[in-house]
């Protein structure tokens, strides 16, 4: 146990000595220096994490204890601690793989920044947080690595802080992240309040009891426990970017695209799930709770994937399309799949961040132009972005054999089988949401690779591949991307026992997965089932008429039109739903879908964030008149609340 | 009967003194009529045979104290003018909120209220007590720690005032670089329109 | 006889009426000064009333602290007051609008 | 009459002080104006040299002297420490702005011992003569304070202000005092709680309104809304010197002033003030946070912020239990900590001429200042109550009393005001980082000694977050006793 203790701890320590040696001299060290020192830490910290795997998965070892007593008042112990299990060790190797990447890829993407140094500083500081939030063994810690993370963000948001669109990007992604840590400290001080101690074992440990004693409506199910689950749920919302708590996550792509790629897609908008997945005890105990997550999720799933389809910014669409993932493993975690949810997580990480990384390569291509419209051709300059892109988006869309298709399906399926409330809702929200997400990744493909190229003739022929360590990390995430999922759906789902081992604990009528396991043949027989399922051919389907809208139609000769009129027609009489399709979906999706991008807008972000602020601003204008500097009018509110208090005190 | 005759008389003057000192225009006024209401509620101490207070009041109150402010006024030499306004447009206002004040502490101490003193009549000490003599002996005493602290807040108002009203001598022509040096253009030039003579 | 409740009630309404002496007086800030001596004798009355009734010298002691330390805080209130008025030319309450908001 | 005379010794720590502001003064009567720099090395030696005996008293058991009107307890100790100490940090950021814009320094210096006396007295009130005798010798010197300097116009009225608030302030408390003394025919602390637990003897309906009226005077002294409305304008009028003293020291005086009344007088009365100081916490927390939003004057921001952090600590009384009451005491030692830092900058990057008063003064620090920017960030998270920062334990504390004691909408509420709150702070810290400077030339602190007193404590306010236990058991154990 001491060895799986020092090798956490060197992981976790490795990307801190980095952070800190490249930050705190960086007008001493050189370039080359800040990214080697970094770069080095972390695949230190890459190959100490994946032996920590190997040591809990395959010789299923674990560890919890605490490292370092912080702070003691009363019967009140706060630690720093670790807790290393399956769960944990998933994540740290998702992390610190993703990371790694990250940090070889931005030699390239940001070797022209005057930042630099600062840069590598920041993101091996981020992947401390991550990893402190990750091996937590208790809530404080949880929360200071949550914190940490957030306080990581907001400074590579900004990064470029003098744009103004930067500064409002991280200011807000920082104001919204506030929103979810103060739930999420309601949360903690529920838990201290009821269960006294902060620490996961205990806690876990007195859950089935708190929940029984505290019932707040005599014979329901409504106990403190949900009432702690939402206030920390809503910690998860902010961070991880669920419905109504969305809206920083687009913004915060004004950051440096490496960023996008590590923190707004591949791990920290993860942490919520993380949470949810780490806390599955508490969540177990409160249906309602996991009804609301599902919807929740779910919800997410298809609306924000909705609004992707309207996007003209690469890294936008990217972006929703993640906030759609996300709500995909939220749906998964509400359903009690939680195998199901963090494996989604970990093969989203490789292909988003695959995504992500080829977005910045296009983007580096294009001069840092990052509208879809002006791209388009670039699959000959760039037949390797182009290539590892294809990848990512085969594997986005849940086309077998790659990645995503085994853990999305696995979610699929688990909502469907599912009978908690809000699950059929959730269901249908999951399935459309896989047309929506072919449709929109293969138009943003074949809009910035396929067709003509609409850049300025110019700008054409500056275009060319990117250099060696852009593209490396491409490749290096490409090949998970094609044969992890294969590879890990049946040990991770519904092998016994599986990789997350009991790292996470679920009610035995909870059990979706177990119940598909008991079905499962192994992952080829998988793909061979998908045929005769909807989603697939959704996502198909959503592929295909992305094709039609963007690359057919528009660019076909009149000839081919003919003909392809002739075969629509055909599709339109044949199935009957090709014209609904059309009209339905490709219009009435983006019509929708620029309605929701509106509502959105005008609702969301005007209603709801602009105008608290500006309610609250408001408030606080009118407030301060009262003030008036005069002493006769002092002395009266003094009086006023002198009487108001005597009064009330008097006649209660 | 002759002590309640007392009570009334000069329970009444303090109240009106008091209004007068409030609605006062000129401070002179105002100092005057809060003389009287030193002097009244003197009276009225006297009467709960707090003799030693009563004087003490006089004696340092209105012989210092108020000396102190008429001194100020005049030395102010207020432009009487510009300091009367008519303070009607307020008046309803405040005297609802501070009549529910009084109302309720009125209210408060109804002798219902007040337990067994509220029946207890007011006491006549025997004619050999001396309220000073009382006094002095717990001052002395008891009080000896209070006492040195009242010391020292009279310290802190002598040091406090002179410290304040301290001018510096002007007569000095010494240069001053530093003034001259944060000067800006506002502080030295001032332009101004002029309408033309038609 | 006269009793406890008429020298509170004495007491009362002279605290009310320096209260609405701060309030109502919009001019002259020396007259503000003055009212803050009346709530001091307000509470003096109070004190000594007690004290008689309950027998209790200390309360008169309380008084004569209150007398000391309201002489201090009279000429304290006097020196900031003159200086007051040195800079602007005027102890007008109206006029003191510089701070707010 | 028999009487012993009483034991002298407790009040060590006021006879020190009242014998060494003496000294200085007849040293500053008689010296010559070049060798001015002694007042402030004997101020100096008088606050440390007192919080030194201080700390050699602390553990030692409770006493109560001269009849029964002077306590020294830990906390009083522990309060009068961090009154010394911080009062010695507030002259070691002042001196360069006293010598630059010619402040009286003698006067300065007295009038800051003499308010230092007072708190001394004041914390160790046990009687409620002693009480306001101790209030009104830490309030007048400050009153004084204020107006000392004649070159900022608005000083003097942001002196009147204070003065004519302060009285009608004290004229409450005094009121209060008188019912209080009818009802338990005593203004001893001692002797009230004897005369409470007989509960015959006392009249309740006196004891409520005696129970208001004093609360309204001490919730006066610590600026809590609706007793608010000074703060602000004396925060923003005052020298930037006097801002820094009176946002910090006399803060923790006017914590001992409402806990000598609340929790040791009228603990009785319980039911009664719990609800009173829902009422003001709810108010303040409203009030500060929301009104310091829209503030583009920095000091005038950060006397809303202290607003709505009295709010905060209110909190811990309102749980009405010992952890409650610790806990609050460790909110208010962090605040004057933290406030001490934000108010020392201020002071600090004041110059001859020039008063650092708008938020739009801190442009660009990070680039003027790189350390300066970074210890104002310290202190900045820890007002935001960031973790791991001090500010953050001591939210947490205080609200932890209260879901024990099963309160859990006002911590919610507290919390809603909070996240209003990170607004304002954290748009100091933008404007230090990410804005450009109005001015570039850097800022260099003179003295080594104000470099190190800002570094200390913009890193205490850090590892007080890093190794809070110490300092939270010492404020327990202050009110197990």
């Amino acid at each position: 146990m001491e060895l799986l203790k020092t090798l956490s701890l060197l992981v976790v320590i490795a990307p801190l000595v980095g952070a800190a040696g490249a930050g705190l001299f960086c007008r001493q060290v050189s370039k080359q220096f800040a990214h080697r020192l970094t770069i080095a830490l972390m695949g230190f910290s890459l190959i100490l994490s994946l032996y920590v795997a190997c040591l809990v998965i395959g010789q299923d070892q674990s560890y919890e204890g605490v490292l370092y007593l912080w702070g003691q008042s009363g019967k009140l112990t706060l630690n720093v601690g670790f807790l290393i299990d399956n769960l944990t060790a998933c994540m740290m190797v998702t992390v610190t793989f993703v990371s790694f990447l990250v940090h070889i890829y931005s030699i390239g993407y940001m070797a022209e920044d005057g930042g630099y140094q600062r840069f590598f500083s920041y993101i091996s500081l981020f992947t401390f947080f991550m990893l402190m939030l990750v091996t937590a063994n208790n809530f404080l810690q949880l929360f200071f690595g949550w914190e940490g993370v957030g306080l990581a963000s907001y400074l590579l948001i900004g990064f470029w802080f003098n744009r103004e669109s930067a500064n409002q990007g991280s200011f807000k992604a920082f104001l919204v992240n506030r929103v979810g840590d103060f739930g999420f400290v309601v949360g903690i001080a529920g838990v201290l309040g009821y269960f006294g101690s902060l620490d996961y074992i205990p806690v876990f440990a007195a859950i089935p009891g708190v929940a029984e004693a505290n019932t707040l409506i005599p014979g329901t199910s409504w106990s403190v426990i949900s009432f702690i689950g939402f206030f920390l749920f809503v910690g998860a919302m902010a961070k991880s970017a669920q419905m109504p708590l969305h809206v920083w996550l687009p913004e915060s792509m004004e950051g440096p695209t490496p960023i996008s790629a590590l923190i707004h897609a591949a791990t920290m908008v993860t942490a919520g799930v993380f949470m949810v997945a780490r806390l599955s005890p508490l969540y177990q105990y409160t249906p309602s709770m996991q009804s609301f997550i599902l919807i929740i999720g779910a919800t997410g799933a298809l609306f924000t994937g909705l609004i992707a389809i309207v996007q003209n910014d690469i890294k936008r669409v990217v972006a929703y399309s993640t906030l759609s993932q996300l709500g995909y493993m939220m749906a998964a975690a509400g359903v009690s799949a939680y195998a199901a949810s963090i494996f989604h997580l970990m093969t989203h990480a490789a292909f988003k961040a695959l995504l992500f990384l080829g977005a910045g390569s296009v983007i580096l291509a294009m001069h840092h132009d990052q509208d879809l419209r002006h791209m388009g051709g670039l699959r000959k300059q760039m037949p390797i972005t182009y290539f590892t892109f294809l990848i990512g988006t085969l594997a986005l869309c849940a086309i077998p054999p790659f990645s995503g298709f085994f853990s999305k399906d696995a979610i699929i399926e688990a909502v469907h089988s599912s009978q908690i409330g809000g699950a059929s809702y959730a269901y249908v929200c999951v399935v459309l949401g896989s047309f929506v997400t072919a449709f929109y990744s293969f138009r943003a493909l074949f809009l910035a690779f396929h067709g003509e190229g609409r850049m300025s003739h110019e700008a054409k022929h500056h275009v060319k591949e990117s250099p060696w360590v852009v593209w490396l990390p491409l490749v290096l995430l490409a090949i998970p991307s094609v044969i992890q999922g294969y590879m890990m759906v049946g040990p991770m789902l519904f092998s016994e026992p599986s990789y997350l081992g009991n790292s996470i604990t679920v009610l035995t009528q909870n059990n979706v997965l177990m119940r598909m396991g008991e079905e499962f043949r192994g992952g080829f027989h998988m793909i061979l089932e998908s045929f005769g399922n909807f989603p697939l051919w959704f996502a198909i389907l959503g592929a295909f008429s992305a094709w039609i809208a963007y690359v057919k139609k528009p660019e076909l000769p009149p000839l081919c039109v003919k003909r392809f009129k002739w075969l629509y027609t055909i599709l339109i009489h044949k199935y009957g739903f090709d014209d609904f399709n059309d009209w339905f979906f490709v219009r009435g999706g983006q019509r929708t879908a620029k309605l929701m991008y509106q509502g959105d807008a005008r609702i969301i972000d005007d209603f709801f964030v602009n105008g608290a602020g500006r309610l609250i601003t408001w408030c606080s204008a009118t407030a301060r008149r009262l003030q008036t500097g005069y002493i006769y009018h002092y002395a009266f509110v003094m009086l006023l609340g002198l009487m108001a208090l005597l009064v009330w005190l008097m006649f209660r | 009967m002759i002590e309640k005759l007392i009570f009334y008389v000069f329970a009444a003057l303090l109240i009106g003194s008091a209004t007068m000192v409030i609605v006062s225009r000129q401070s002179v006024r105002a100092a005057f009529f809060l003389i009287v209401a030193f002097c009244a509620s003197a009276v009225l101490w006297m009467l709960l045979s707090a003799e030693f207070l009563a004087l003490l009041l006089i004696f340092v109150y209105v012989g210092a104290v108020m000396t102190l402010f008429m001194f100020v006024v005049m030395m102010l030499n207020l432009d009487q003018e510009s300091l009367q306004e008519k303070f009607v447009r307020y008046l309803p206002f405040a005297v609802l909120l501070v009549a529910l004040m009084v109302g309720v502490l009125v209210y408060a101490m109804k002798p219902g209220h007040l337990g067994e003193l509220g029946l207890a009549i007011s006491p006549h000490p025997s004619a050999d007590y001396s309220n000073t003599k009382a006094l002095g002996l717990l001052l002395y005493t008891h009080y000896v720690y209070a006492f040195e602290l009242a010391a020292v807040i009279l310290l802190i108002a002598i040091v406090a005032a002179i410290g304040l009203t301290h001018r510096e001598k002007s007569r000095n022509k010494r240069q001053r670089i530093d003034a001259q040096l944060a000067a800006t253009k506002a502080d030295r030039l001032q332009i101004l329109q002029l309408e033309a003579e038609k | 006889m006269v009793t406890l409740t008429d020298y509170l009630i004495v007491g009362a309404i002279l605290f009310g009426l320096s209260l609405a002496g701060m309030i109502i007086n919009r001019k002259n800030l020396i007259i503000v000064l003055m009212s803050v001596e009346l709530m001091l004798l307000a509470v003096n009355m109070n004190f000594i009333a007690f004290s008689s009734f309950l027998q209790d010298p200390r309360g008169q002691i309380f008084v004569f602290f209150i007398l000391a330390v309201a002489a201090a805080e009279t000429a304290i209130g006097l020196a900031i007051l003159i200086i007051l008025f040195r800079h602007r030319q005027s102890i007008n309450v109206t006029d003191l609008d510089t701070l707010k908001g | 009459m028999n009487f012993t005379p009483p034991d002298f010794f407790p009040a060590i720590l006021e006879m020190l002080t009242l014998g060494m502001t003496c000294l200085v003064m007849l040293v500053y009567l008689f010296l010559d104006q070049k060798n001015r720099g002694i007042t402030y090395f004997l101020t100096q030696i008088t606050l440390l040299g007192t919080a030194v005996v201080a700390i050699s008293l602390h553990g030692s058991p409770e006493v109560i002297t001269f009849d029964g009107s002077f306590i020294l307890n830990s906390q009083a100790i522990l309060l009068k420490i961090f009154i010394l100490l911080s009062v010695s940090f507030v002259l070691m950021y002042s001196r360069t702005y006293i010598r630059e814009n010619d402040i009286l320094h003698g006067e300065f210096y007295l009038l800051v011992l003499f308010s230092v006396l007072g708190m001394e007295v004041l914390v160790s009130a046990y009687s409620f003569l002693t009480l306001y005798l101790g209030l009104e010798i830490f309030s007048l010197p400050l009153y004084a304070l204020i107006a000392l300097k004649g070159n900022k116009p608005v000083c003097q009225e942001a002196a009147i202000k204070y003065f004519i608030m302060g009285a009608i302030a004290s004229g409450f408390l005094l009121y209060g005092i008188s019912l209080i003394y009818g009802a338990c025919q005593s203004f001893n602390i001692h002797e009230i709680i004897s005369m409470m637990s007989l509960s015959i003897h006392t009249e309740p309906l006196l004891l409520t309104l005696g129970l208001v009226f004093m609360s309204a005077g001490a919730l006066f002294k610590l600026g809590i809304a609706p007793f608010h409305m000074w703060v602000p304008d004396v925060y923003e009028g005052s020298p930037n010197a006097m801002t820094l003293l009176i946002a910090t020291a006399p803060k923790l005086a006017g914590f001992a002033l409402l806990t000598h009344i609340l929790v040791e007088a009228l603990p009785v009365l319980f039911p009664q003030w719990q609800y009173l100081l829902i009422a003001v916490a709810l108010l303040s927390m409203a009030v500060g946070n929301i009104i310091a939003i829209v503030q583009d004057n920095i000091k005038r921001m950060l006397a809303y912020s202290s607003i709505a952090n009295m709010g905060y600590m209110l909190l811990g009384l309102i749980a009405g239990t010992p952890r409650g009451y610790g806990a609050a005491l460790f909110y208010m030692i962090i605040y004057v900590v933290m406030s001490l830092g934000a108010f020392g900058v201020i002071t600090m990057l004041s110059r001859k001429g020039f008063e650092l008063e708008k938020v739009d003064d801190f442009k660009g620090l990070n680039t003027r200042n790189p350390w300066l920017a970074f210890m104002m960030l310290l202190i900045l998270f820890s007002m935001a109550g960031v973790p791991p920062s001090a500010g953050f334990f001591a939210k947490v504390g205080v609200l932890e009393a209260l879901v024990k004691v099963n309160i859990v909408w006002l911590p919610a509420v507290a919390l809603v005001f909070a996240i209003i709150g990170a607004y304002y702070y954290l748009r100091v810290v933008k404007v230090m980082y990410f804005d450009e400077p109005l001015e570039k030339t850097p800022v260099i602190l003179e003295s080594f000694d104000t470099q190190l007193a800002i570094s200390i404590n913009g890193l205490a306010v850090f590892f007080l977050g890093l190794f809070p236990t110490t300092l939270i058991e010492l404020c327990q154990q202050a009110f197990l006793a």
